[in-house]
């Protein structure tokens, strides 16, 4: 047989018909495909058996349920942050931050993951253990002590209540520094307000039982005090056939609780406080008023001081207040009318749109228009809360004897993170020499980001304790892991507004870094290392400790941890219990005036020192309910707009940073070609500074600039600029760094007169188009 | 068709209490397993089950109006909607008539219309990417996976085992959260009890906090759904196409009833169309 | 002339004999290479007799095979069901596979099974369904898994690095389960038994 | 070495593979004209592994224009190359033997068109590897599925029918199996060319039908004839009409380009008149359709006329497409003074085929660009380079198989007889 080409070629053609008559073609065919539902870079997540476990987000005060797999192999991770439907105050909802606060839990990629020693010439980071760390720490600050410098350390915490702010501010007093500061919150605000009014610190607003509520400007369904809490009572003011509940919201842009409000009164920025005079005003004229505010103290004149009503019938005209806040008269008396009119009516005070601790005497003026209604202590009114019972560390402490870094000068104690900052930077009284940042990541919070940023720089050493490489850790000498939420022990305690206390606790749920401790867990390592004095004043061997010794009279400690939560049990109704001097509701506030009495010394001084302070009006109003030009309309010279921020929750507000997930739902009216931040204007403002819509411009304050994208709003009042808060990171992954600007960048920060806590709701500032 | 003994899973969105949070949308994505891509701005490569879109009536400062619009997938069934006397009266009764939109065009069978239950699934691994259910779908309700999901380091950790992460090049969109009855459903088969209204709710209508979003059976009179649908208030996106979707709609605000059921003028089609929603 | 072309006729008739010689050998090279190149194999982390166990308990399948209360199916056991009747302080015998079983047990650490019924990531299987509703036995799908004495080296597929037990060992993979657990064969049954065969039932 | 080198006009001497009777240029200058198309592959070839490693991400569709380019193009072509069914069934089966000496062409066109397709649905698809689904998991009801099976299996049908003319290649046919198989092939063709007929009408029908049966989308959806919308018969139409246009544009071009003549005019004026008819129904039913989509349509679905149209996708391009690529050539066709003219008629075909064009592009590109939700943005649509890259293929792959077809094929029978010297 001969084995020439055409017998090779047929054996060839057979052996590949054979081929395929077998069944590799297919097989491959079919594996190659079944590889593309299976490709090793997806995840495929372990199964097992779920459990949940109840929690408290200290971020938002919601009561939430963490989710947990048991898988076989993988162990136990939560997959889901839900809302708790058996919390009272939450209800089973839940908010975008804390749902998606796994992202921020096991990103590894933004999470501090050790100790960590920079080295601030080279910027090389090395990774330390957590002895040579504490010794760090705890050798800075006993040296700063030995040598009588401990006032010149500043330590900053994001809440003066939980547990962690109490024992720093032991850990620094003990030391012997008076400087100690916390995000400021409305809660001080209101404090301050209930304090002066009815010698009541905690107050709240019975909204889910109002039928008539009136917003002065403060955000309610972006992230004014408890947000789940707030919505639930939201929903209850809709209804079908008809809404059983009226919302009117008075603030200057169409923004979320202005669009879902029943009536929008668009006022000029800054005037709400005005308004709420207004109201008692025509309140009074019209004499639909609960007329037991006549016997409140200071509703008449006195010797020596003109009366709330006075002033009202001085200042407070209807027609002229109106016009102030551009608002028609015909409306303003609608709403009051309906106002007084209603069942169950409340006036609500908060904080501002960007999220500051609002303007103390706009805070007063909602109180007496509260009072006005008669809606103290009633069901759908103000309401006072039940003190948190929850116990001290430990003894007091000594004060420090050096005096703080500001605020010396005031008549009552402030919280005022950016004076101390600014006061740092000057040197006056004195400078710092060491910064210890604990958690809050002010560096990006601010309130003035840059001038945070500024003391951290110029600061000879720098502690970030943090669960995050955020902001501040970046300019940090030394970094500390600390735990997130979900993984160690703290606790919260009640959200403003709220109209029962309530309190949480959250506890080591999952381990997402083993090298996290809590942040209470490193300050009392460090007292321990420390010793006498600052040990002595932190008898507790773990923040569980302190917790369980601070929560003792709230029952069994270990119940409570896994309840998560502590919360009032009735709302307080009835006449509310005033503990001023008068023993009645003080419209002249008492307190407020003997305070200030004494610290200027005598009665003469007093103007002066009312006029130091930058309160206008003098000793005539000091002490009254009344409105105060807000500093930054005075700015408004040339074409300068004011600048305000819009929050939402689908970013933050201090805090946490926004989320992957929150970036992703971001709408184009905030965040816009892929990194852009975006602002909203009027178009009648746009096109008198010849913009358009989608302009790049340049939003300049003294402060700092922010780039942006110009949105042409028509809900935007006109003489304004509209300024997302919360985005513009530098950390936190690619998922969120570097997207928009940071609005507290821009933002002015003042002190508000009389309370002297740092206020930043208007901006003064210039827009113009940017270059390139 | 729909038969006695089949339910109708549908869901109800108060549009007056929806507060635009986001807190469905990222539920949704957290109970699902969304991926979160270098640039989420680009929205129409991002995707969003759940998207919540805001709305306004267009005038000028200071009338203007929002309202925000959640849109998941609407689990159409396509056909003349039915009327009471026909039985079931959310359903066309014609089974032959009856085309859901995306369902009817997939060539390769990776998506379907369970009569069982009413939802339309969507199954990425059988799923070829051609896109064509993403033409057909008027509510742009279903994305594609135009990039593999970047996933830091340790965040899969966070991933729920219940839901199959996607590949990249499939199509993906809203299940009404079906792994949940299937577990509902896990739990009957062990104990013999029946999948109640509470047992099986999807993971946007629990996150909602201001209780915006109802679900449940359509068909069944002791559902809260039921009731909700037959106000007057109620209406559907797109009526007017003859999806025949399951996602009811309830607004006060007569501009939101029209603008969502294209009762468009010709002005008006032109301004929406131009100005585009926010 | 005639022989030419007898010749010619011989070779023709050769030539297609070579043809179908290789169809033969190239179908046998294809059968042959198939699970050859496709499959590796993976050594269990050690020996596990499961009749030794069927004998010593009282529930069958079900006595480590559990269901959760809320009806999801604990599949293979963790560490701490071994230690309901195994302790750590007790040393078992010499077999090697009981040494290392101990190590495990010693550490508290999970056992790396690897198995062979497992599905891919997109399959929801309820078990409840299967086991406790329809009644079906263990063994419809899994065989005589459980009356096995030792485990069988695990095969994988090399490129979708699935079991090999899911398409099955038979060389086009036409049987049914138990020998086979392919998607196919969940729909048959459904279909025959009038089960719903939408594609959510399974899929997830 | 050298010897080799000397040889090696020899060598590339490819003179016996030409068609009897003809002159082609020279091997060199061939490999120039090569360098064009493989150029063209070679930007395809870096396109598609971009695409086909990193994934559709390549490319600027997105959720919203979920078809793009590559869908465009695949359309148009395979409208385009609807001259080869077409002009095989006017041969084979209607008898028309007039069309001879162009239908080996239309076929090769066809062919051309009908891979390229392919080639690119398989880069279009998120998964290609799973590609095959659409055969294994067919849905029956998806007009998609229609247009893969068709498609494939005409693509199949195409090859056989090329198959003779490769094998009545000079060389080729010397072999005497391959002779003789290519004579039965031959006489067996009228059943391929009824197979060809019957399913490329099918998937012209289905890839209208793609788009006529998306009912939520009104700009695409028509009304049903029997269980088929109305874009069904209205992309048959237009799909013969273009087609004969195109092959005969196709091979007036090859005259320009090589300089000789390869059918007589007359075959071209009986293509134009062809063309033309059937353009001129087309045209009388999409006038039909548009009115009644105008009318009845787009009121049923709660939308208007003039929101369907916005820039840059205005109603410039319905005027265009109706207008100047529609009516205009097809009574430039039908007189027969323009199809006596070269140049005329020339231009007449080529409106045709922009017309069939834009008619792909508006119902993929502009149904799309329509947003359905009142409150939705419009969004317009510009390709990638990868994408444009892709698109190519067909013009480069086309530009090869042509070119190669040319030299080595007795593509066009009358070649010899009109060009003897």
């Amino acid at each position: 047989m001969d084995w020439d080409r055409r017998t090779f070629v047929k054996f060839a053609v057979g052996a590949v018909i054979g081929v395929h008559a077998s069944p590799l073609i297919p097989k491959l065919m079919d594996d190659s495909t079944i590889w593309t539902q299976n490709w090793s870079w997806v995840p495929n997540p372990e199964g097992g058996g779920v459990a949940y476990a109840r929690t408290v987000s200290p971020q938002t005060g919601t009561g939430v349920l963490a989710k947990i797999v048991n898988s076989r192999v993988a162990g136990e991770r939560a997959i889901r942050v839900e809302g708790d439907p058996d919390h009272p105050l939450s209800q089973g909802g839940v908010v975008p931050a804390d749902a998606s606060a796994l992202q921020l839990l096991y990103n590894e990629e933004i999470r501090v993951t050790s100790p960590m020693l920079r080295n601030r010439k080279t910027g090389e980071v090395m990774r330390i253990t957590w002895s040579e760390a504490l010794d760090q720490l705890a050798g800075n600050l006993s040296e700063l002590a030995k040598s009588g410098k401990a006032h010149q350390s500043l330590a900053l915490a994001p809440d003066p209540s939980d547990v962690t702010g109490r024992i720093l501010s032991r850990l620094m007093h003990s030391l012997g520094s008076p400087n100690t500061a916390y995000t400021p919150t409305p809660r001080e605000t209101m404090a301050l307000a209930g304090v002066f009014m009815m010698g009541q610190p905690f107050l709240g607003f019975d909204l889910a039982n109002a039928n008539y509520v009136v917003s002065f400007g403060t955000p309610l369904l972006e992230g004014f005090g408890a947000p789940v809490a707030v919505r639930q009572a939201y929903a209850k003011w809709r209804g079908y056939p008809k809404n059983p509940g009226t919302l009117v919201q008075i603030e200057p842009r169409a923004s979320v609780t202005a669009g879902q409000a029943d009536e929008w009164l668009p006022c000029k920025a800054g005037s709400e406080g005005a308004l709420a005079l207004a109201m008692c005003r025509i309140m009074l004229e019209e004499g639909i008023y609960d007329k037991s505010i006549e016997s409140a103290y200071g509703f008449d004149d006195m010797k020596g001081f003109a009366g709330f009503k006075s002033m009202l019938m001085k200042d407070y005209d209807r027609n002229k207040i109106a016009k102030m806040a551009g608002i028609p008269l015909a409306k303003l008396i609608k709403i009051t009318l309906a106002f007084a009119k209603a069942e169950r009516a409340v006036a609500v005070c908060g904080p501002g749109n960007s999220g500051d601790p609002g303007r103390m005497y706009d805070f007063m003026a909602v109180l007496a228009l509260n009072a006005f209604k008669g809606n103290l202590g009633k069901p759908g009114g103000v309401l006072t809360q039940q003190p948190l019972p929850l116990k001290a560390l430990a003894g007091d402490i000594a004060d420090p004897q050096q005096p703080p870094l500001a605020g010396g000068e005031r008549p009552f104690n402030v919280n005022n993170v950016n004076a101390m900052a600014k006061a740092a930077l000057a040197k006056k009284p004195y400078g710092i020499k060491t910064l210890i940042l604990c958690g809050g990541n002010f560096v990006f919070n601010g309130p003035q980001a840059n001038v945070m940023h500024e003391l951290a720089r110029k600061t000879p050493f720098v502690v970030a304790i943090t669960p995050y490489l955020d902001e501040s850790a970046a300019v940090a000498d030394l970094v500390l892991p600390s735990t997130h939420w979900l993984e160690g022990w703290g606790d919260s305690t009640t959200p403003y507004g709220s109209p029962v206390s309530s309190y949480g606790v959250h506890r080591p749920l999952v381990k997402a870094v083993p090298q996290a401790r809590d942040a209470g867990d490193i300050l009392l390592a460090v007292a321990q290392r420390l010793g006498g004095k600052v040990a002595e004043a932190l008898p507790f061997k773990s923040t569980e400790e302190a917790l369980a010794k601070r929560s003792e009279d709230l029952g069994d400690f270990e119940e409570l941890a896994e309840a998560g939560s502590w919360v009032q049990k009735k709302a307080i109704y009835g006449p509310p219990k005033f503990n001023t001097p008068s023993g009645k509701l003080e419209l002249f506030s008492m307190i407020l005036h003997d305070l200030c009495v004494k610290q200027a010394g005598s009665a003469d001084v007093l103007e002066n020192m009312l006029a130091y302070l930058g309160v206008e009006g003098g000793a005539k109003t000091a002490f009254l309910p009344h409105w105060q030009k807000p500093a930054a309309w005075g700015d408004l010279k040339g074409n300068k707009l004011l600048m305000q921020a819009v929050p939402s929750l689908r970013t933050t507000w201090g805090g946490d940073a926004i989320t992957p997930y929150m970036v992703k739902i971001l709408p184009d009216t905030m965040l816009a070609e892929q990194d852009k931040l975006v602002v909203e204007m009027n178009p009648i403002t746009a096109k008198a500074l010849h913009l358009n819509d989608g302009d790049l411009v340049q939003v300049e304050s003294e402060e700092g600039s922010l780039t942006a994208k110009l949105s042409v709003y028509a809900g935007a009042a006109p003489g304004m600029v509209f300024v997302p808060v919360g985005l513009g990171h530098e950390a936190f992954g690619f998922q969120v760094a570097g997207k928009g600007m940071n609005f507290n960048n821009a933002a002015g920060v003042t002190s508000d007169p009389m309370s002297g806590m740092p206020i930043w709701e208007l901006t003064g500032v210039t827009v113009k188009k940017a270059r390139g | 068709m729909w038969r006695k003994d089949q339910v109708r899973y549908g869901m109800v969105i108060d549009v007056d209490k929806c507060t635009g949070c986001g807190a469905c949308s990222v539920a949704c994505m957290s109970e699902n397993n969304v991926g979160v891509l270098h640039d989420e701005t680009d929205k129409i490569k991002s995707i969003t089950w759940l998207r919540v879109y805001q709305i306004d009536n267009g005038k000028p400062f200071p009338d203007t109006e929002v309202a925000f619009f959640p849109r998941p997938c609407m689990h159409c069934q396509g056909g003349e909607s039915g009327t009471p006397g026909q039985g079931f009266f959310q359903e066309d009764t014609d089974p032959d008539a009856a085309h859901t939109p995306c369902v009817s065009v997939c060539p390769a069978t990776a998506t379907d219309y369970d009569d069982a239950t009413g939802i339309v699934s969507q199954i990425p691994t059988r799923c070829i990417g051609c896109r064509y259910c993403v033409a057909a779908c008027p509510y742009h309700a279903r994305y594609f996976n135009w990039y593999d999901v970047p996933w830091p380091k340790g965040t899969p950790r966070a991933l729920s085992p219940f839901v199959s992460p996607r590949m990249r090049g499939v199509v993906e969109k809203c299940t009404f959260c079906y792994p949940r009855l299937q577990q509902a459903k896990n739990k009957t088969f062990l104990d013999g009890s029946e999948v109640g209204e509470m047992d099986y709710q999807t993971a946007c209508t629990e996150a909602c906090p201001s209780g915006a979003i109802t679900f449940g059976q359509l068909q069944d009179p002791g559902h809260k759904v039921h009731k909700l649908i037959k106000t007057d208030h109620a209406f559907r996106m797109l009526e007017k196409l003859g999806t025949n979707p399951k996602v009811y709609y309830t607004s006060k605000r007569k501009w939101v009833r029209m603008l969502a059921d294209n009762h468009l003028s010709q002005a008006k089609a032109a301004k929406a169309a131009a100005s585009g929603g926010h | 002339m005639a022989t030419h072309q007898q010749a010619k006729k011989q070779r023709s008739r050769a030539d297609w004999l070579l043809l179908i010689l290789g169809v033969v050998l190239g179908s046998a090279f294809g059968f042959w290479i198939t699970p050859t190149i496709l499959y590796a194999e993976k050594p269990q982390p050690f020996q596990f007799d499961h009749k030794i166990h069927l004998e010593q308990v009282d529930d069958g399948c079900k006595s480590c095979h559990t269901f959760r209360e809320d009806g999801s199916f604990t599949g293979i056991p963790d560490i701490e069901s071994c230690k309901e009747c195994h302790s750590a302080d007790e040393a078992l015998g010499e077999d090697p596979a009981e040494k290392e079983f101990m190590k495990y047990l010693q550490a508290d650490q999970p056992i790396p099974w690897l198995v062979y019924s497992r599905q891919p990531d997109c399959v929801f299987f309820s078990h409840a369904a299967h086991s406790e509703n329809a009644g079906f036995e263990c063994s419809r799908c899994h065989g005589d898994h459980g009356q096995s004495t030792s485990l069988r080296p695990y095969e994988y597929n090399r490129i979708t690095g699935y079991s090999r037990d899911i398409w099955g060992k038979g060389p086009i993979g036409l049987s049914g389960p138990p020998h086979r657990m392919k998607m196919d064969d969940c729909a048959k049954c459904h279909r025959e038994n009038g089960v719903n065969g939408a594609c959510f039932v399974c899929h997830k | 070495m050298r010897r080799w080198l000397d040889d090696l006009p020899k060598y590339a001497d490819d003179s016996s593979w030409w068609p009897t009777g003809t002159t082609r240029c020279r091997p060199e200058v061939f490999l120039l004209w090569l360098g064009l198309p493989l150029t063209i592959m070679a930007y395809f070839t870096v396109s598609a592994l971009l695409v086909l490693v990193l994934g559709l991400n390549q490319t600027n569709m997105n959720d919203y224009f979920a078809f793009g380019v590559w869908i465009v193009v695949d359309l148009a072509v395979i409208a385009l190359g609807a001259g080869a069914f077409f002009t095989s069934f006017l041969n084979y089966i209607v008898g028309k033997t007039e069309l001879k000496p162009i239908v080996n062409a239309a076929v090769l066109i066809g062919f051309i068109c009908y891979t390229g397709a392919i080639l690119m649905l398989g880069i279009d698809i998120g998964q290609p590897l799973r590609g095959w689904f659409g055969f294994w998991h067919a849905n029956v009801h998806s007009m998609l599925t229609e247009v893969m099976f068709c498609i494939t299996t005409y693509a199949i049908v195409l090859c056989i029918e090329i198959l003779p003319t490769v094998l009545d290649n000079r060389r080729i046919g010397k072999v005497p199996e391959f002779g003789t198989f290519s004579h039965n092939l031959h006489t067996i063709m009228i059943v391929f060319a009824a197979a060809g007929t019957f399913l490329s009408f099918f998937h012209q029908g289905s890839l209208g039908g793609m788009f006529g049966v998306l009912y939520a989308r009104p700009f695409a959806f028509r009304g049903h004839l029997g269980i088929w919308p109305m874009t069904f018969f209205l992309f048959i139409m237009s799909a013969i009409a273009a087609g004969p246009s195109f092959t005969t544009m196709c091979v007036m071009i090859t005259e320009k380009i090589t300089g000789k003549r390869l059918t007589t005019h007359k075959v071209k004026m009986l293509m134009g008149k062809i063309s033309g008819w059937l353009l001129l129904v087309y045209m009388v039913a999409k006038s039909a359709d548009t009115l009644y989509w105008a009318h009845f349509n787009l009121p049923a679905a709660g939308v208007t006329f003039d929101s369907m149209f916005h820039q840059p996708y205005g109603i410039w391009l319905m005027w265009l497409e109706l207008g100047v690529c529609g009516w205009l050539p097809a009574l430039m066709l039908l007189t027969p003074r323009v199809r006596e003219s070269y140049g005329l008629m020339f231009v007449a075909m080529l409106l045709t085929c922009i017309g069939v064009t834009l008619n792909r592009f508006i119902f993929t590109i502009q149904t799309l660009a329509l947003p359905v939700l009142p409150f939705e943005k419009f969004y317009a649509y510009l390709p990638t380079w990868q994408e444009w890259g892709i698109a190519s293929l067909v013009l480069g792959h086309g530009l090869l198989i042509f070119m190669l077809a040319y030299r080595y094929l007795p593509l066009f029978p009358q070649e010899p007889e009109l060009n003897q010297q």
